[in-house]
């Protein structure tokens, strides 16, 4: 066995250990720190799988997002699970079954790793041959993403889009005025304080390099979002969520969600001016490489748009809303 | 010839770090209480891993990779004790009293405002 | 070599969750949490170095600043009950 | 004008009707009389109609539209439906004077949704009488139904519910659940669902499912109350007795057995079905039907619910006719539909009329009122007469000719089930004007009395009659037109029968 | 502050920014570094805004020099630490004397007490558990752990480095 | 030129229009730019319609990627229905959503609330017109996310829409996992997402365990989104307590989407020569199809709360569809995608009716219907037209589908299930007439008086009443071209 | 089957583990919260399953590095960028119900949801029986 796999199936194993400790533990609040190392690892995987764009969003998601998301969560609902009093045994033999199911399906498959697999020989291959001619980024998944994909994505950017408007939705109703509440920053905190207000930057400068350079290494709009959004969300925590608000209104962040997705729908429509398909960016430029180049860059950045503000939006509404918590339940 | 050194030095540089970093995970479990092993968890998140960091430079001579591992090693250097010294501080303001040696306050665990339930 | 140092951080990571899952205050499980990361982020970066691409350490870059603001969430969480604004219901805090 | 107008209107003038009398709700003098003018209209039309028919040249037909690829809703003229047209909408005209009497004197509640339901009842059965095809007769089968419902449950009580829901359940059920797959199964088997001179099923469906196909069609076709599916019949009883009258002597019935002999004369064939014998099964179901019908029927107290069994079991006739598969038969049953429609007629008629002077609906309760009300029960006797089969009534005819048929076919037992079944009618009906006419008024202790009436008529006798005396003039004289009708049908049997000739093709 | 201190105060931070940005870019093209250009003075112009609203500017006030070579100390420090703790988890017998105390802390600038602060916990064997206005609360794993910090020698290292 | 892009058009003019729509500041504005986008995408759709049944099936590559490379829109007659269904209903129930919407939702969430609408619009018809089996999950999951939020926001009149939501968000996701899977496994075996290079190259692998698998977690995905039964709990509840407006949008068009991906995927993609195609079809689907249709109709006589029975009813009708295709026949599927059309016409009609008896009372059990065929004369005659349409009357679509259906089951040669199928239909005719009973011959509870419902309500009820009408006396258009969608599923289009 | 195919399908299985693991979570758990991080992490092994069948031995990322080199398939990373962001989309809408639940039923726990249901159910039908509306 090689290094590679001895480091694949460690990892997996820790991932079942994990994912078993979540099953078991009832504190909530361990669950979700336990779902955040669940993220860690798969990304740690993902990573060793050469899958680094993905293990990049993963991270972002699992670790920073999901967890203030259930965090939020939890500080409005409560903290500990009930014990289950329902019978456990139809769902256990549902899950067994479609497990078998899915090992039956496996014996068919290529193995692991296979260079001859069929995925690996009918589409794949000219992405990866001519990603450099005809779009002209090193960065292969960048270019099917953002090109030869280009449409999965705006679905995508809708997607996240969707989740944004539906949060509004569903909680902007309940978010309380600001009137008689007292701007909770955590002032009395003064490591805290500083070094956060030291981070904020540079964490916003890793974000957009993140956003221009998803052509080149790991990243991308997504991510540079996600990042983004972290940045104004550890503000937010420790210097008060009014303070945050301040400087970045609800309304405001709402409009740049819609932008986001504007931007890159409306870049697709570009094309039909030159008689060509939607999303086809080579009429951007001079020359097609050009336009390609052009062209993913605009999308991306619709993209880290849509989703930085989706995400601060869906910070305030989740944040903006509660109690804190009473002594009774806590 | 300084393949060899670099090699030798970096390999220096992980061996150690990694002993530090399965030494402050040990005491993590370790420890009789929580502030306690505030202290073990330290070793991993400073010197452990600025070894390994340092082995990771080491390793990539003077480029751009040096630069991302010095960027993270600053990153951690700056967040960690932060992080540390911000648990520490809540916990002892949610009432979790540290186990003392003289023996006053020793075995608070039961503060916990979060118990298990197992 | 880095392999030695991947087998040494997985078995800290196996630690650092035993610790995680065994608790038993919620501040032992924020510590080990965090631990828990700062080891992914070594991991990643050395894994980079394992296959030979180590340019990715971006992702690394991008562990240790999550890691921290997930602390930071937490700790808010636990300080205030809340992670907006809202006035401390105990009138113990600052 | 043109035959294929004629058609058209023969569809439109009920229809516009229904409209017209929904728009003119308000004002009761108004909507009766779009009521009568449409029934008016819609007999000239109809009359129209027949001598065109029976004038040579092709037959009149109506393309209205494709439904479906290949299946079109159309309507054409055949001897049967001609014949059957005239009966719905000639007693139409005729109940419609009835109704107008009935439902006044009995200051019945929400007459607009009568009359407008009644209307678009007529219509689906004047669509059903001219139906081009299978499909086209089904549609307006089901309009029918749906149509009479509210009919049904007119008094809204809960046992008018309930009737209505039985009705309802088992119309639609037997249509929906057995017809329509018989209709699809013909069409997939067959390609058309255009009633064709002898048949369409042969040698498309193979012999030994022949049957089962026949007791799709026959079961299906629940409005023909073919034992088992007859419950609906008695239980549409609670309806107003205008309703029971048209519906259940005439449209509702009528297009049940209407459309059994259809089947067997155009899907089928009757030539097919007496070759394959598929049709022997049937027999002796609707002779079990005719004979059970009419020992139940004798069991009954209640007038309306007598006369509903008897229906049941004069509907069988008309389904055995089919079923003998004899040129014979079919035209006997097919001239039984015209028949009882007239004789059965006339006795709801009586029925409504002793119940809006009485208020009595028990046979026991009933000894007397013929001497108070001769001409109700005068036409009583006259519509018995002929649903038994005796001369001088049309119900004679028909009979005559069932029995020639089941001579023809070789069924010499039911002969014998025929003429035990005649007896039993006697044994059913007569008694009833017999009472009505010889037997004394009940004293204060006479049973089955409304406890009511019963402590009201309990210091005199005397006093328990009086004040009864013959029905309203709008009453009498429908009913009194529709005994005459049972005569007069006598008389020209022979014009129907040379009317109805050629769809056996001779 | 000052306006003018403001505009230099904006443009070090675009200055550090901008060097960061070079850092991580690794691709010196004109396109990319306008766009860095660009989001460096995006930053500023958030962190000012944020600033602004919270009043909480943090200029730095610190001799570089002075902080390198602290820096150096420092690791010093910490690497002596580590293998005393290293020495005491992997010891059978766990000998530890946890205590908690209070220890000076006489910087007179928010950054100086928080590098104090961030200096102990970064020690392994001493946490800095509260930090309040003239002192800071540590606790220590071991009794000597504590009184390497009470002595105070690390607090005037820190003084030391503060901008006069 | 326009004409060449309107494949493409027809999902990025509502997608565009979501954003855009936040920008309204009010509801009115907002609803004005989504029935805007709704009467284009109708047109758009029945321009696509017509050049399908003009020059067959269009295909439009997306940044002029070649196919197999690049996302492929194909379009032909089995899809170009059904995105004339999504978008015709859409169409109609707008109007009648701005009366219903402004009455139920709070007026600050008006204007987001039709960004999700537009939203579960672009991702019903993306879904529907992709060629491509990966973005059809993207698709399918943008309107499965707007729906959860569409389904929750009753609960300003009904806290239990939280709830159904939420199962609602649970079971669609595992539902759209396992379709992932089945995706991803396919992808795994044939290197390619593209459904029709995914068709050719299935048959091309032959026997294989793991096409058989993904074959099952595609269906059994694809099933628990369209809620055939056993996998429907979700539905009714969503259904029962989402608004009006959104109840009848989704019971018109929802689950029609997730079945004409399964039909697309079982007969395009896999093909009946697949190994599992005919045992599943015959022993699993048939048998689930005909136990929805009784399982679900009886559960629906017992409801209370009559938009919970027609919920019910839905799942019963589910059965029909799904019951059509099992037979895997043009007859078969002709019926199938007939009623797809046809329910939708009957059913959005009845919510709406519903509808507008919820928005005057508050609620819809049978205990509000008593005597409302007095209070609310045309409301109710629209609930009787429709009702009548779902037992299938002739002259009403239903009786259209249900003939056709009928006429699949004897083609196969299993009268049994044609039996059955009308047996079923009872039920509907027990279910149904409850309800008007209960309007017509109870009388009105004292204190309530006549008050018909507003005609912005009736007007968009009376014209599906009218479309259930006219297709049902005029179906050639109809049957002809989902005859036509038929063959084309079954690749033997001429 | 050989030492190789099991190591070669071993991948796969454990990514099977883990996934029913969180199916098993989502379908057998009663609590809200708890079932949605059920279902990150029965996606977030779906991701994995795609990845792992990109993966070529040997390969590394594919991102260009000028020189000839053998890399992993990119489709499915792109895929499941994708496919994260949808998750992370649902995550977040199911956790807002969950929320505005806790603020209807003041409780997240199914069975108690289900209980208060049943009650206002009879409470209906009793409030039903005294007169209507």
């Amino acid at each position: 066995m090689s290094i590679a796999a001895v480091i694949d199936i460690s990892l997996l194993v820790f991932l079942g250990l994990t994912a078993f400790a979540i099953l078991k533990l009832r504190a909530l609040f361990a669950v979700v720190m336990l779902s955040s190392v669940f993220s860690l690892v798969s990304a740690a995987l993902l990573v060793h799988l050469d899958a680094v764009d993905v293990a990049f969003t993963e991270a972002a998601v699992g670790a920073g997002i999901s967890t203030v998301l259930m965090l939020a969560t939890l500080a409005l609902t409560s903290r500990r699970e009930k014990a289950p009093t329902r019978s456990q045994a139809l769902p256990l033999i549902v899950v067994f079954l479609t497990g078998l199911a899915l090992v039956y399906g496996t014996l068919d498959m290529p193995r692991f790793g296979d260079p001859q697999a069929p995925i690996q020989v009918h589409v794949a291959p000219k992405y990866i041959a001519d990603t450099q001619s005809e779009i002209g980024i090193p960065n292969i998944v960048t270019a099917v993403l953002a090109s030869y994909r280009g449409f999965d994505t705006l679905g995508e950017v809708t997607v996240i889009f969707t989740a944004g408007i539906g949060v509004l939705l569903l909680l902007a109703g309940f978010i309380r005025e600001p009137e008689g509440l007292r701007v909770q920053t955590m002032d009395h905190h003064l490591v805290l304080r500083v070094v956060t207000k030291m981070l904020i930057g540079p964490i916003m400068l890793f974000a957009l390099y993140v956003q221009f350079h998803g052509d080149f290494g790991p990243g991308g709009g997504f991510q540079a979002g996600l990042i983004f959004a972290s940045a104004f969300i550890i503000y937010a925590l420790v210097f008060g969520l009014e303070n945050a608000r301040k400087a970045v209104p609800g309304r405001a962040v709402r409009l740049l969600v819609a932008c986001g997705v504007l931007l890159y729908g409306g870049v697709g429509f570009v094309s039909f001016l030159f008689g060509k398909n939607y999303l086809n960016y080579s009429v951007l430029g001079v020359d097609q490489v050009a336009g390609q180049h052009l062209g993913i860059l605009l999308v991306e950045f619709g993209v880290g748009l849509t989703v930085a503000a989706v995400m601060v939006s869906t910070f305030y509404a989740f944040a903006g809303q509660n109690q804190p918590i009473s002594d009774e339940d806590w | 010839m300084t393949a060899l050194v670099t090699d030798a030095v970096s390999w220096a540089f992980l061996a150690s770090g990694s002993f530090l970093v399965v030494v402050g995970a040990l005491g993590l479990i370790r420890m009789p209480d929580f502030y306690t092993r505030l202290h073990a968890a330290g070793i991993t998140d400073t010197l452990g891993a600025d070894l390994i960091l340092m082995g990771l430079m080491v390793q990539a001579g003077f480029s751009l990779v040096t630069v991302k591992l010095l960027l993270i090693g600053a990153f951690l250097f700056f967040t960690s004790p932060t992080s540390t010294h911000a648990i520490a501080n809540a916990a002892l303001t949610a009432g979790l009293n540290p186990r003392i040696a003289d023996g006053a306050g020793a075995g608070t665990d039961s503060a916990a405002p979060e118990g298990d339930g197992k | 070599m880095f392999a030695v140092t991947m087998a040494a951080l997985l078995a800290a990571m196996i630690l650092a969750l035993g610790r995680l899952y065994l608790g038993p205050t919620l501040y032992d499980r924020v510590l080990s949490a965090n631990s828990f990361g700062t080891k992914t982020v070594l991991l990643i970066g050395v894994m980079g170095f394992l296959t030979g691409r180590p340019d990715f350490l971006d992702i690394s870059l991008l562990y240790a600043l999550l890691n921290f603001i997930g602390t930071i969430a937490v700790l808010k969480f636990f300080r205030y009950r809340t992670l907006g604004d809202g006035v401390n219901p105990d009138g113990d805090g600052p | 004008m043109t035959a294929t107008a004629a058609l058209a209107l023969s569809l439109l003038i009920p229809s516009v009707g229904a409209v017209l009398i929904a728009l003119t709700g308000r004002h009761p003098n108004l909507r009766e009389t779009v009521t009568l003018t449409t029934a008016v209209l819609l007999f000239a039309d109809v009359v129209w109609l027949l001598s065109m028919a029976t004038g040579g040249g092709p037959a009149p037909a109506l393309m209205i539209g494709e439904i479906m690829p290949g299946l079109s809703l159309a309507l054409k003229i055949e001897p049967l439906g001609m014949m059957f047209g005239m009966i719905a909408s000639g007693l139409w005209m005729v109940n419609s004077i009835y109704s107008i009497g009935y439902m006044r004197a009995n200051s019945e509640h929400k007459q607009t949704r009568f009359y407008v339901c009644f209307a678009i009842a007529i219509a689906s059965a004047i669509g059903v009488a001219f139906a081009a095809n299978m499909f086209t007769l089904f549609i307006f089968y089901e309009v029918l139904t749906i149509s009479t419902y509210p009919l049904v449950a007119h008094k809204e009580t809960p046992e008018a519910r309930q009737g209505g829901r039985t009705y309802l359940g088992v119309l639609i059920g037997t249509s929906i659940g057995l017809q329509l797959v018989a209709i699809i199964w013909t069409w997939v088997a067959t390609g058309t669902l255009d009633f064709t001179k002898g048949g369409i099923i042969s040698g498309k469906v193979a012999e030994a499912l022949v049957p089962v196909l026949l007791a799709l069609y026959v079961f299906g076709i629940g409005k023909a109350a073919l034992m088992p599916f007859h419950r609906w019949l008695p239980a549409a009883m609670v309806a107003p007795t205008p309703v029971s009258a048209l519906l259940h002597a005439v449209a509702v019935v009528k297009a049940g057995v209407f459309t059994v002999m259809k089947v067997m004369i155009y899907i089928f064939g009757i030539d097919f079905l007496a070759a394959t014998g598929a049709s022997t099964w049937l027999i002796w179901v609707a002779a079990a039907t005719l004979l059970a019908a009419s020992i139940i029927a004798m069991t009954k107290d209640n007038l309306k619910a007598r006369l509903a069994y008897s229906t049941v079991s004069q509907l069988a006739y008309v389904t055995l006719g089919g079923a003998l598969a004899t040129s014979m038969g079919v035209l006997g049953g097919s001239m039984h539909i015209a028949m009882h429609a007239m004789g059965k007629i006339t006795l709801f008629f009586c029925a409504g009329a002793i119940y809006t002077v009485t208020h009595k609906t028990e046979i026991s309760d009933m000894d007397g009122l013929g001497r108070l009300m001769p001409f109700t029960y005068g036409a009583f006797l006259i519509g018995a007469l002929s649903v038994i089969g005796l001369p001088p009534m049309g119900g004679s005819w028909s009979k005559w000719y069932l029995m020639l048929g089941a001579a023809d076919a070789g069924q010499l037992v039911i002969i014998g089930v025929l003429m035990l079944s005649s007896l039993l009618n006697v044994a059913y009906l007569l008694p009833i004007v017999g009472r009505g006419f010889f037997a004394t008024p009940p004293d204060a202790a006479g049973h089955g009395v409304p406890q009511a009436q019963a402590v009201g008529a309990a210091a005199a006798p005397g006093r328990f009659l009086s004040g009864i005396r013959e029905a309203p003039v709008f009453c009498v004289v429908p009913l009194c037109l529709t005994a005459a009708g049972c005569f007069v049908l006598f008389i020209y049997g022979d014009a129907l029968y040379r009317l109805l000739e050629p769809m056996v093709g001779r | 502050m000052k306006v003018k201190a403001r505009y230099i105060h904006a443009a070090g931070l675009w200055l550090v920014l901008f060097a960061l940005w070079l850092v991580l870019s690794g691709h010196y093209v004109p396109l990319l570094l306008t766009l860095g250009a660009l989001s460096c003075a995006l930053i500023v112009w958030i962190a000012a805004r944020l600033d602004v609203i919270d009043h909480e500017a943090i200029p730095l006030q610190l001799k570089v020099f002075g902080y390198l070579r602290y820096l150096v100390w420092l690791g010093k420090e910490i690497t002596k630490a580590n293998i005393d703790v290293a020495r005491i988890i992997l010891d059978p017998a766990l000998p530890i004397s946890p205590v908690m105390v209070q220890v000076p802390a006489t910087q007179r600038t928010d950054v100086g007490k928080v590098i104090y602060a961030n200096s102990i916990t970064l020690t392994p064997g001493t946490v800095a558990v509260e930090v309040m206005d003239e002192q800071i609360l540590v606790h220590a794993i071991t009794r000597e752990a504590a009184d390497g910090l009470t002595n105070g020698d690390m607090d005037r290292r820190v003084d030391a480095i503060e901008a006069r | 030129m326009i004409a060449a892009h309107l494949p493409i058009l027809q999902v990025v003019v509502p997608l565009i229009a979501a954003p855009l729509s936040v920008f309204c500041r009010r509801g009115s504005t907002a609803w004005a730019l989504t029935f805007g986008v709704s009467i284009a995408a109708l047109a758009i759709s029945m321009a696509l319609l017509g050049q399908v049944l003009d020059r067959g099936t269009l295909s439009y590559e997306l940044g002029d990627w070649a196919a197999p490379w690049g996302i492929e829109y194909r379009v032909d007659a089995a899809n170009a229905l059904v995105l004339l269904i999504i978008s015709g209903i859409s169409t109609v129930v707008l109007p009648y959503a701005r009366v219903s919407i402004a009455h139920e939702i709070e007026p600050h969430n008006q204007t987001l609330f039709y960004t999700c609408y537009l939203l579960c619009l672009t991702g019903l018809l993306g879904m529907v017109i992709t060629g491509d089996a990966f973005n059809a999950f993207v698709f399918l999951e943008i309107s499965s996310l707007s729906t959860y939020v569409l389904v929750a926001m009753g609960a300003k009149r009904d806290r239990r829409a939280l709830t159904a939501a939420y199962t609602y968000l649970v079971m669609g996701t595992i539902g759209a996992t396992f379709f992932v899977i089945g995706v991803g496994l396919l992808y795994m075996m044939t290197g390619t997402l593209n459904m029709a290079d995914l068709a050719e190259r299935i048959p091309a692998i032959g026997a294989n365990r793991t096409l058989v698998v993904a074959f099952a977690f595609i269906v059994t995905g694809l099933g628990l989104k369209l809620a055939l039964f056993p996998m429907h709990l979700w539905l009714p509840n969503a259904y029962a307590f989402a608004p009006s407006a959104v109840t009848v949008f989704l019971a018109a068009t929802a689950t029609k989407a997730a079945v004409y991906l399964l039909l697309r995927f079982l007969f395009t993609i896999f093909g009946t020569t697949f190994p599992t195609f005919e045992p599943t079809l015959t022993y699993l689907l048939l048998p689930l199809a005909v136990i929805a249709m009784f399982a679900a109709s009886t559960v629906a006589i017992f409801q209370v709360d009559i938009k919970r029975m027609l919920a019910y009813s839905s799942i019963a009708q589910l059965g029909y569809m799904v019951l059509g295709m099992s037979f895997a026949t043009v007859t078969g599927l002709t019926s199938t995608i007939l009623h797809l059309f046809n329910h939708a016409l009957m059913k959005g009609a009845l919510f709406m009716a519903l509808g507008a008896v919820v928005m005057r009372f508050g609620d819809a059990t049978i205990d509000t219907m008593r005597g409302l065929g007095r209070v609310m004369p045309w409301t109710m005659a629209a609930f009787v037209a429709g009702g009548l349409s779902l037992i299938g009357m002739p002259l009403t679509v239903g009786f259209i589908s249900k003939w056709y259906l009928v006429a699949a089951a004897l083609e196969s040669g299993l009268w049994p299930i044609a039996v059955l199928v009308v047996a079923s239909s009872l039920l509907a005719v027990i279910y149904i007439w409850r309800v008007v009973e209960a309007a017509y011959f109870d009388d009105p509870p004292e204190g309530v008086t006549a008050g018909e419902a507003p005609p912005a309500l009736l007007i968009p009820t009376w014209t599906l009443i009218g479309a259930n009408i006219y297709f049902g006396i005029d179906a050639s258009l109809t049957t002809r071209v989902a005859g036509e969608a038929a063959r084309v599923l079954l690749g033997t289009a001429s | 089957m050989g030492v190789d195919d099991i190591l070669g399908l071993f991948n796969y299985w454990m990514v099977i583990v883990l996934m029913m693991i969180g199916l098993y979570t989502v379908v057998s758990r009663g609590n809200l919260v708890k079932k949605i991080v059920g279902l990150n992490i029965f996606q977030t092994s779906v991701f994995l399953l795609y990845i792992s069948m990109g993966k070529v031995t040997g390969g590394t990322a594919p991102i260009l590095t000028g020189k000839p080199e053998v890399y992993s398939n990119p489709l499915p990373h792109v895929l499941i960028l994708t496919a994260i962001v949808v998750g992370v989309a649902t995550t977040a809408l199911g956790l807002a119900l969950v929320v505005r639940i806790k603020n209807a039923y003041d409780t997240i726990e199914e069975d108690e949801i289900q209980a208060a249901d049943d009650e206002k159910e009879f409470g209906d039908a009793a409030a039903a029986e005294d007169g209507r509306r």
